[in-house]
């Protein structure tokens, strides 16, 4: 527990930096940290990544399976996230149902997902009314160092594009890639004082006040905006944000792509 | 549910003149009505009814944190727990918290605890409670703001009310306060909070699809928006507390006074087949 | 907590008061406190009712759907009643699964309407050990001061009676009310030391050492008793006190049955 | 399941002879059998055979309440868990506590709350086991029955043994101890508990339809009932406890001495196809 | 808690004791305890029997319904084991969900019973892919002495030996016995310091370092294994075990075949 | 699916040469690789590759025991958690633990319990989190045998590594370490783990049908493959720790000397499309 409470004079030293645009480990405030993907790396699952945003490593792993569409949504296939934060990844994280935060976490990630139609959902019903494909999309988290948001998106991302659905081994014809039409890109910046730092580090984001995260698509639009923390943004902040969210994600989108 | 396709292709939402289905034009909010002070075991309370929207709010505290190994010994806990009664909705919400009403409360609960003065009360928790009776598209934003005026009812003191709206987009035009079906079949929603005086956004989300532009408009209409609401409660706390919370509400309320209500003030024991 | 104990001489005024037949919102010992009934208070149920029993304030909404029936009772509709005690409406309620005491009042309130056939659930079966009907009676307790029984009691009778069953959303032809033949009412009364106090309120529910709710029908016949709290009644007292219920009851009626 | 219907219209509960399908008259317990002492890690037990009904009950404490907070500084609390085994009803059961269970815990629970003297055991509870191994209708009286005899030998100071028994109304006739069909398809079911020296109800719950005439020949029958199941709980602690307990019994016990067992008194250990 | 703790003397006791041959309840070390069997206690359930082993005492319901198969089993009934280890049982005992204890103590009396086949379960088959008999064995423990993993294996065998499948019920022609084809025995020998005791005592168990259950069929073949407890065995010690289980099993058999 | 019943008739697991379906002979493990010191949060990590199987271990720990009733004064808590992910089997599997995660978890904390030296630390525990990432059977060996190299790289001091491989019986043949296809068609199963240094078995479980003899066969193959897996994990502990660790696991580690890892040693940060 005594772990994470951060000392005010930590506090107080990685904002006297940031006041002359530095960070610890060296990044510009508005420079994410290197981000690392590995894709199949899961043989049992239809589809999967192992990303790494600094030290922060997640394991996504995509299951697919043959299921009734909602009552209202009879033509679109089914989508569902789950986040596990596992006692491994952090001595703060606890076996059990999960909670807030592992709930918001995966919401979020999944509004990225689902309002930038980035699988044309539609593309899996296979009767309507009766029979579509479930995504099952399963994070892993295994080492948090910092911006769980960022890191679930890009494992996200990167496990559906390497997907195979598995229609054979269902009678359902060959088996066929995901149809992947949209690229979303989150970004999450942290706000310490007056100060905002993009993709923060675990020491960051224990000291930030709030927290933003904006996921943009290819052409820069907004698809989905989560903000978090008990601080507050002017609206000017939340504009500064959301600009430098469409730059990093247009950066951070190849590597999302790259199979 | 046969004609759902049908729906989902046919369906305009803005009329060639210009006109929702329900009458309003683009930046025209749904019609809201607050009343503070509705229960009598909560310190504080507040009712609303915003379009089709019926949310109740109360607040206890702040009261001793429980479990105690909860208590933070520097600052108050500010903790909501919104939650949907089972026969606010269409169809039939099992009891208990779902995935949305979890995130919904831990945002609320964000959203309060950067205006409430939490360093005065150590170890406390002052506990928020939203519950929706009747849902039509909005209900965190009903929720939030009738629990502000709720927050100011118990006492507690604050910065400022807070105060929420959501703007979203419908048949590609940039609408304030969509109501449900606008939220089913339109684009974007985009709920926020703001605190009026200093203009502090303490809840933003956002989904669908909106261009920067088409934000920086929603933003617009939902700023403005809170101005007129933000009245509203400030409305419902006068009728409330005739002279005293008013004259409160000109200045900040001083830190270490909270307001009290008067307490020969009769609260309503009984209500219309419309009221609550 | 400590608002949870009475302390000594609050029971000695409340006992001596009453031994002089007075208690101390002024009523008779054997007189209800004010009831009002507004119904169809929520839009989005098929019937609804709002309570007030004195200050104590609950909502009852009634949702239908179409299910199977239970294999043993396959001509009947199913009825289910649940109670939530949540934290808004009283100091000492928490939020989680109901607890044993939530669990007896929604047994003994569906009792009072089960045992008396109010609804006849027959004709809430569409086709024999097919499909029924499915009546839920959700009961959210808004403002606790004393005696839920009754008061949910009410809010359950008077929703039922608000109540348009959907059929033709179902396509099972017109909407209809539903079917309601019998009229029950819940009468509670307390005992504190040798006395019996119809109606408690929260203070007198409090110091309490017995309970004894009885449920009545429009003949005065009884449909359902349940004895709470760990004193004990003599059988006199019981007579005495069903006597009581039936005359409350007939009072109170009325109410319940004007729309 | 076929023949329900017809079952539920034909069904005749009482022969043209007034007698019961089972062959009792309206005012005839069925067999009931009870043994102290059935269990070794318990501080107290007793097995019931009540009709086709086979209960156990045990009894720990009065012991330190877990867990603390529970603890009340004044006296013992008395908690009972009543329980069915999955296998004994004939739709298994799964494990774990229905609303019934619960609902059932807590009137018992209350029912022995008011004749133990809990005042001299602050901060304990008194903890009492009611399995249902085969149930026939009428388990909550054959539990607390047993359960009251598990009490006494534990050695928990009671004003006196609790009794219970349960009447009904199976066409229109007015009938004692209802089993299983006749619970069913009966009219109404009244089950109660008495302290059996002083006549006080601790237990009483009643769902049917019974006139209040009605009402009065039910527990008429079900309180002259009691004497005869009061002398079965007494007979059952005279065999485990050959002297001691029934000269006890002859009065009130001395609220300071809990009943101790004989310590060199063997405990049965083996049973017969039919016992426990 | 402190009869939880059993003291170093006692402890020694014991020890110096058995290192003499000897035991405190007089038996020879490897020597079980008294076993009696009572079959078809329970009429409610289709088999049933209930077990002493010394003073251990448990109660064991099967009860048969029809149900869907497995996939990956299309042609086999389905068995499920649960075990209860209810308060009643002993003062360490807590009412609630099964604790990993009662998990291991089932799964480890359900795979005697399904590895060794006792029971025919394709025989269990009604229609492949369709419909199967489901056997639930519900164990009961009443009052525990010591070695649970023999007793509620003894009372599992007895209790399927003795059920009859209610067919006729279900409109499947006849009632027939289940058909059992194997007859399982599971010995277990606790290890405290370098002796080896079987069927320990509850004093015996709370002392012992080690703990290895052995299920041996009416050939002596192994058919499930379990090792518990933080202690170790060394080669040796494990096949003297076996043998052992293998000529007390041979004792137990004829025990839990007679009707 | 509609081919599994002839799968069951048909499936010949050992060819007419004895290769086994993947070529392995009777004695041969599948191909295995273990790499210490993978987590940054984490005292103590490991991961292993074994055939098919892809599984991570952690170790926390000695650290303060939560919640405080489960603190032993004497000795550490040894506590494992096994855990598979929704991914790593054909059938996605609900997150959450099953029966069978739970009994794995029982045995396996049991079995490093008997090497820790927990007298050394009161009133803490170790905890040891192992995840299946993909399984191919033997995922309980795996896990050990990774747990085991990540409680070395944590320091936490032990007699010694405990080392685990299992053994079977496919078409009538003892074979040694048993992939998943021969698992599930094979006809008997037998995880062991063992203290090599000693030879002391800590887990042992079976399941299926072995004669007496060929369980010691079985044991004769588990017992010499734990000898060149004890090697593999000491090589990867002198990978990651260059020479100090491997002097000392020359020797028994000193009990109050807790390993440390060498402070400057970078860690990897990234890994190949294989690795981890």
């Amino acid at each position: 527990m005594s772990e994470e409470i951060v000392s005010e004079l930590m506090r107080a030293h990685v904002y006297r930096l940031a006041s002359t645009g530095q960070r610890v480990d060296g990044r510009r405030l508005d420079e994410p940290r290197k981000v690392s993907v590995a894709r199949s790396f899961v043989k049992t699952a239809e589809g999967s990544a192992r990303v790494k945003l600094g030290n922060t490593d997640v394991l996504v792993g995509i299951k697919m399976s043959v299921g009734e569409p909602y009552p209202d949504t009879p033509n679109t296939g089914v989508l569902s996230t789950s986040v596990e934060l596992i006692p491994m990844a952090s001595p703060t994280f606890e076996a059990g149902p999960p909670r807030p935060d592992a709930i918001e976490l995966a919401r979020v990630v999944d509004r990225g997902i689902r309002e930038s139609k980035m699988v044309n959902m539609e593309r899996l019903c296979i009767t309507p009314k009766e029979k579509v494909w479930i995504l099952f999309i399963d994070i892993h988290v295994l080492d948090y160092d910092g911006n769980l948001f960022d890191a679930c998106s890009y494992g996200a991302v990167a496990a559906l594009s390497s997907t195979i659905a598995p229609a054979k081994g269902q009678g359902l014809g060959d088996d066929f890639p995901l149809p992947v039409e949209h690229w979303p890109v989150s970004v999450t910046t942290a706000k310490i004082k007056d100060l905002l730092l993009v993709d923060p580090s675990l020491d960051e984001e224990r000291m930030a006040d709030a927290r933003l995260t904006v996921t943009t698509d290819e052409n820069g639009d907004i698809r989905a905006m989560q903000k978090g923390l008990s601080g507050s943004f002017t609206y000017e902040e939340v504009k500064r944000i959301i600009e430098t969210a469409q730059r990093v994600g247009r950066d951070i989108r190849p590597l999302l792509q790259s199979s | 549910m046969e004609d759902i396709e049908h729906i989902e292709k046919e369906m305009k939402l803005i009329n060639s003149d210009g006109r929702r289905l329900d009458g309003r034009s683009f930046d025209e909010l749904r019609p809201i009505r607050i009343e503070a002070g509705v229960l009598r075991r909560a310190d504080g309370s507040a009712y609303i009814e915003w379009g089709g929207n019926k949310v109740l709010a109360a607040v206890y505290g702040p009261r001793e944190a429980h479990p105690r190994h909860l208590q933070d010994p520097a600052r108050a806990l500010v903790q909501c727990r919104y939650n949907m009664a089972p026969f606010s909705v269409s169809d039939r919400k099992r009891p208990g918290p779902d995935r949305r009403s979890v995130e919904i409360s831990k945002v609320i609960s964000e959203a309060f605890s950067s205006v409430v003065f939490k360093e005065q009360f150590p170890r406390t928790s002052v506990d928020i409670f939203i519950e929706v009776l009747q849902a039509d598209a909005g209900t965190r934003c009903a929720g939030l703001t009738a629990a502000s005026v709720a927050l100011a009812d118990a006492g507690v003191p604050m910065r400022d009310l807070v105060t929420s709206c959501a703007s979203g987009k419908i048949d590609d035009v940039v609408c304030l306060d969509l109501n449900k079906d606008e939220d089913n079949f339109g684009d974007a929603d985009c709920p926020m909070a703001i605190v009026p005086r200093t203009g502090d956004v303490v809840l933003l989300q956002m989904d669908g699809h909106l261009t920067y532009d088409e934000f920086q408009k929603a933003m617009g209409l939902s700023i403005d928006a809170t101005k007129r609401i933000y009245e509203m409660q400030r409305d419902a706390l006068r009728r409330r507390y005739s002279v005293t919370l008013e004259d409160i509400l000109k200045e900040a309320p001083p830190a270490a006074a909270p307001v009290e209500p008067e307490p020969e003030q009769p609260r309503e024991d009984d209500f219309g087949p419309e009221g609550i």
